[in-house]
């Protein structure tokens, strides 16, 4: 074995390392859960704030400042107006659907923080099929969002529910398989695990076609600019909410701007080294991951034009959906080839792969023809 | 069909909007700050030089909309004075026509943009609140007045 | 520059191809009979030399006794233009449309027959266009208060 | 297996982000796929012509103004070439060159809202559009110090314009033009190559260069077919002649050959407004009018190039002071003849998009 050992097998880890927090105690479970509904509240305040204010930026405005310092207080402003607001119910609304529908979508979000870890055992729940939870419930919100489409009776609500679903079907693929490329480095499905992995090196060096792949269907999966389909302001007129107001539909940006972070936090964890890195306490190296990962995601959203629907499938099934797969045999047998430990010279050999499989992609990738004869 | 050039389109384009991130914004936060208008500016007012006015009521005939209503009555020196001048902003649509037409010089555009008022009976201008020795008259087919006003602000001067 | 061709030059050549059909012929323009109004129409859109492959524009305006629809074509090829009159009666407002000659009749002969009130025949749509369809009278009629 | 499906209707507009105004279109949807398209027009009806007949014929630019309301200064001199050719009325050489520099100003005003919209539609949230703006912001300016208003200008009148060109104006235009330039180079960096945009924009809705010819498309549609057909080139009016400029034309007539059209234009309008401030003259703007033009019985036709189109105005005139019916030739509606041909068969977003690419002005299209 040549080189030397750069990422740490995480089944060493199972039994001795002594988790920075005391995750048995019968009182960390309420003081988690507290900590998580905060969390994701502020978070999502936050990134609803930085999302208003750096777009803003990027298309030559000022942005939201007048409430408060920097106007940081627009976004409580507008949450209690929509406290406020009545709660229109459309004539010919599925009432009980429409009143469930943002909790469905909405209850998931936090319910996928359960897993991610903010320190060495810094969880509410290690579980040891954490990213499988975190598929699992994080798709449920789709079924929110489908609920609120057909119980609207609106085609524009409806018509972005149908592009909701196709798209998170197809993408959840592709971002699964991106998934387990890292799964299969690290060795376990537990984020707290495959944090402790990237010990010395975070995923995104020895995996780049893995984070490529997440980082787009993410954005997919989440409705985020460039596939932005489902509320598609230019064309559907916000999708599937275009019904709803005041607080419901305040759950839904809630529910939406969630997923986000939820998004941030998963490629931060799982590709860019989650809570480690030197110098600062663990989880301020975990939100500061947060925030750029963020902040891309709102560049790609000022920069790009969005996608039509058959592209949308096309780039899911044509294009990420081969290469995710590649991605994980490569990675299959590198760990295979090298059991104990990678060795360095894996690294620019992955990134070259990463280069020639994208150019080959996009070589290989054709779209369908757009127009359907009628 | 199919993406060509590997995202390299897609790449020049963060670049620029991330130029533009940097680049100093040009909005002006208007109430707190007030860019300098035009000198020729077309306020939604008329301003009237009583002295100059002749009570022929030319700009009434001119005006597209008709919105303005004079009334002169045969004065002692064989003149016209002005009994009634008024003009219905709310219904006039600024294009000074009837500035342009007045043969006397008396009748000016304002120098003004903030004239929203609270009921549309306030919109309806008397002869007195047109005066000129009460208002900014603007510069608009009035040469004349160009050196009183300020000059206009403009965004090409501004530094990036 | 777009010359405009001589009217009565093309006159001759209409008359020559369809004998009849002109009612009148003034220094700008060609006054033909309603009734022919398809088939010097084709002859102009079809004759080489002539090549009127594009409809500017029609007007329609009244003139109290009668209405007179005016068309303006010109030859993107040759670059010249001719206008072309066509005139109905009030009592039965009507000419052949042309829409199945140049489709950017359409939308025009629409909105004369909405303002104006001259029915086309043989547009395939002939309904209001601006105004909406319960609206009674023809507001661009002189006669229209 | 197979499901039974059936089509529906959804009716886009008359008051929806995407339509530029008030248009509405009955669509009819087979899924995503439209399978019928009825444009339904009339929302922004306000009878210009007919209230033309009740102006006299100075009275009647501030209406032209509100025809295409994001390219008046164009609109403003159709007008009044029609009723200058009406009444035998000749300009002065200034005057000429103000108009070309003005309307030239107006169509890059105009193309940059075209194109920001355009992209807007596209999806690309916003940032173009506002950048368009930005550069759109100058113009305004420009119009601003020229004749005191930002939107409706009412600048031309017959027998010239309304008043010479302020002092700072020829300086502060000189200054712009590189300025443009430059702006123009970067916004292409912006989203001429972007991938998605040339996957979303290629080859969708393309208009025959036949049809286009047929249904008397004009404007960047027209040229977007590949036909080399402007008015300024075909029929120069004021003095066009004088200028030395190229008329970008497209390949197949798609929604990405209209956006790269306007782009061009913006850049041969540059040019033709750098050459016209090197040669304008000194001397009167307003040839000797009377304030009411009593014009000989006749019609007569004038058309310019705006910025969606060719602009004709149809004044016949009964020798009294108003026009006894002046007929507006709008490009936007004649534009829109083939958009049932153009849209079904695409999709919903197609459909935006392609609409879009017309950037028609409901104004002008109900007038």
């Amino acid at each position: 074995m040549v080189g030397p050992n750069i990422t740490v097998d995480a089944l060493r880890h199972l039994a001795p390392v002594a988790p920075d927090w005391p995750g048995n105690e019968w009182w960390h479970w309420l003081v988690f859960t507290v900590i998580l509904i905060v969390f994701i509240l502020v978070m999502v305040i936050i990134f609803i704030y930085l999302e208003r204010r750096i777009i803003a930026w990027f298309a030559a405005r000022i942005g939201p400042n007048r409430t408060g310092p920097f106007g940081f207080f627009q976004n409580i402003a507008a949450a209690l107006k929509l406290l406020l607001k009545e709660g229109v119910n459309p004539t010919n609304a599925d009432i009980l659907i429409f009143w469930l529908a943002p909790i469905v979508n909405f209850a998931p979000v936090i319910a996928v923080f359960a897993v991610v870890p903010f320190q060495n055992g810094a969880l509410l729940a290690d579980l040891n099929v954490g990213i499988l939870f975190v598929i699992a419930i994080g798709s449920i919100s789709t079924i929110g969002v489908f609920m609120a489409g057909w119980s609207s009776g609106n085609k524009y609500s409806m018509l972005g529910a149908m592009r909701m679903i196709a798209a998170v079907v197809s993408y959840e693929i592709p971002v699964v398989l991106a998934l387990a490329g890292v799964v299969v480095l690290a060795g376990s499905l537990s984020l707290n695990d495959i944090v402790i992995a990237q010990e010395r090196v975070p995923f995104i060096v020895l995996q780049p076609l893995g984070f490529l792949l997440l980082f787009v269907g993410g954005c997919a999966e989440i409705n985020r600019s460039p596939f932005d389909l489902m509320e598609a302001d230019s064309e559907l007129v916000a999708g599937f909410h275009t019904e709803y107001s005041g607080i419901k539909w305040a759950m839904f940006f809630l529910g939406e701007f969630g997923e986000m972070v939820v998004m941030s936090t998963l490629i931060a964890t799982l590709f860019l080294g989650g809570w480690q890195g030197p110098g600062l306490p663990p989880w301020l190296w975990l939100l500061i991951k947060i925030f750029i990962v963020d902040f891309i995601m709102i560049w790609t959203r000022a920069t790009l034009p969005r996608v039509r629907i058959d592209q949308l499938m096309a780039l899911a099934w044509k294009f990420m959906f081969p290469l995710a797969l590649v991605n994980l045999i490569i990675t299959a047998i590198q760990v295979l080839a090298w059991p104990d430990a990678l060795p360095l010279y894996v690294i620019p050999i992955n990134w070259a792969i990463t280069v020639v499989l994208v150019l080959l992609g996009s070589k290989l990738f054709k779209l369908g023809w757009g127009r359907v004869e009628v | 069909m199919k993406f060509e050039r590997y995202g390299i389109g897609i790449a020049k384009g963060m670049t620029v909007t991330m130029r533009n991130l940097l680049r100093r914004r040009i909005t002006t936060q208007y109430p707190e700050q007030k860019l300098t208008v035009s000198r020729r500016t077309r306020g939604n007012e008329l301003v009237w030089n009583k002295e100059k006015c002749t009570g022929c009521a030319t700009c009434a005939k001119t005006c597209p909309q008709g919105v303005i209503h004079i009334v002169t009555s045969v004065g002692e020196e064989n003149n016209y004075n002005v009994e009634v001048f008024e003009v219905d902003t709310g219904y006039c649509i600024s294009c000074g026509l009837c500035v342009e037409a007045c043969p006397y010089d008396a009748l000016f555009m304002a120098y003004a943009f903030e004239l929203a008022k609270y009921r549309r009976s306030e919109l309806v201008l008397s002869r007195d609140d047109m005066l000129i020795e009460n208002k900014q008259a603007s510069a608009y087919f009035r040469p004349e007045v160009d050196k009183d006003l300020p000059e206009q602000e403009l965004l090409i001067n501004r530094k990036e | 520059m777009t010359t405009a061709l001589l009217a009565s030059e093309i006159a001759k050549q209409i008359n020559e191809s369809l004998p009849g059909a002109i009612s009148e012929v003034t220094d700008t323009a060609i006054v033909i009979k309603g009734e022919f109004l398809p088939d010097v129409a084709a002859f102009l859109k079809n004759t080489a030399g002539l090549d009127f492959d594009y409809l500017t524009t029609i007007t329609a305006v009244d003139y109290y006794q009668y209405f007179e629809v005016v068309y303006l074509f010109v030859s993107m090829e040759h670059n010249h233009s001719l206008t072309l009159k066509a005139r109905c009666s009030r009592e039965n407002p009507s000419l052949p449309s042309l829409v199945s000659l140049w489709r950017s009749a359409d939308h025009q002969e629409r909105e004369i027959y909405d303002l104006m009130g001259i029915t086309f025949e043989g547009h395939p749509n002939m309904k209001r266009i601006v105004l909406w369809p319960e609206f009674q009278g023809h507001p661009l009629r002189k006669d229209y208060l | 297996m197979q499901l039974r499906t059936e089509p529906f209707v959804l009716n886009i507009g008359p008051v929806h982000p995407s339509t530029h105004g008030v248009f509405r279109m009955r669509a009819t949807l087979d899924g995503e796929v439209v399978v019928d398209l009825e444009p339904v027009f009339g929302y922004l009806h306000r009878g210009i012509e007919k209230l033309a007949e009740e102006r006299t014929y100075g009275g009647v630019i501030p209406l032209t103004d509100r025809l295409d309301y994001v390219a008046s200064i164009t609109n403003n001199l159709a007008y009044v070439l029609a009723v200058e050719k009406l009444a035998g009325i000749s300009v002065p050489e200034r005057a000429e060159y103000i108009r070309v520099i003005t309307s030239e100003m107006q169509r890059i005003a105009a193309h940059l809202v075209s194109v920001g919209s355009f992209l807007n539609d596209a999806g690309a949230y916003f940032t173009p559009f506002l950048y368009m703006y930005r550069e759109r912001e100058n113009i305004v300016d420009l119009f601003d110090m020229l004749c005191g208003q930002r939107l409706l200008y009412s600048y031309m009148r017959i027998g010239g314009v309304s008043q010479d060109l302020p002092d700072e104006f020829l300086p502060a235009l000189r200054k712009f033009i590189p300025h443009m330039r430059t702006r123009i180079d970067e916004y292409d960096w912006l989203l001429k190559e972007n991938e998605i945009l040339l996957a979303r924009a290629k080859g969708v809705g393309i208009l025959p260069r036949e049809t286009a010819i047929n249904i008397g498309a004009s404007g960047p549609v027209l040229r977007g077919c590949g036909v080399k057909w402007d008015i300024r080139k075909a029929d120069p009016y004021s003095v066009y002649d004088r200028f030395e400029f190229d008329i970008p034309t497209g390949i197949q007539g798609d929604c990405y050959d209209r956006y790269r059209v306007r782009v061009e234009e913006m850049r041969q309008s540059l040019r033709i407004i750098e050459q016209a401030v090197e040669q304008i003259p000194p001397g009167e703007v307003r040839s000797d009018v009377p304030q009411l033009v009593r014009p000989p019985a006749g019609e007569a036709y004038a058309h310019v190039e705006g910025a969606t189109g060719e602009v004709g105005f149809h004044v016949v005139s009964d020798g009294s002071i108003a026009p006894y019916r002046c007929h507006i030739r709008a490009p936007s509606l004649m534009n829109l003849t083939a958009l049932k041909d153009m849209i079904v068969g695409w999709k919903i977003q197609d459909l935006i998009l392609i609409f879009g690419s017309f950037a028609i002005t409901m104004g002008e299209v109900d007038r």
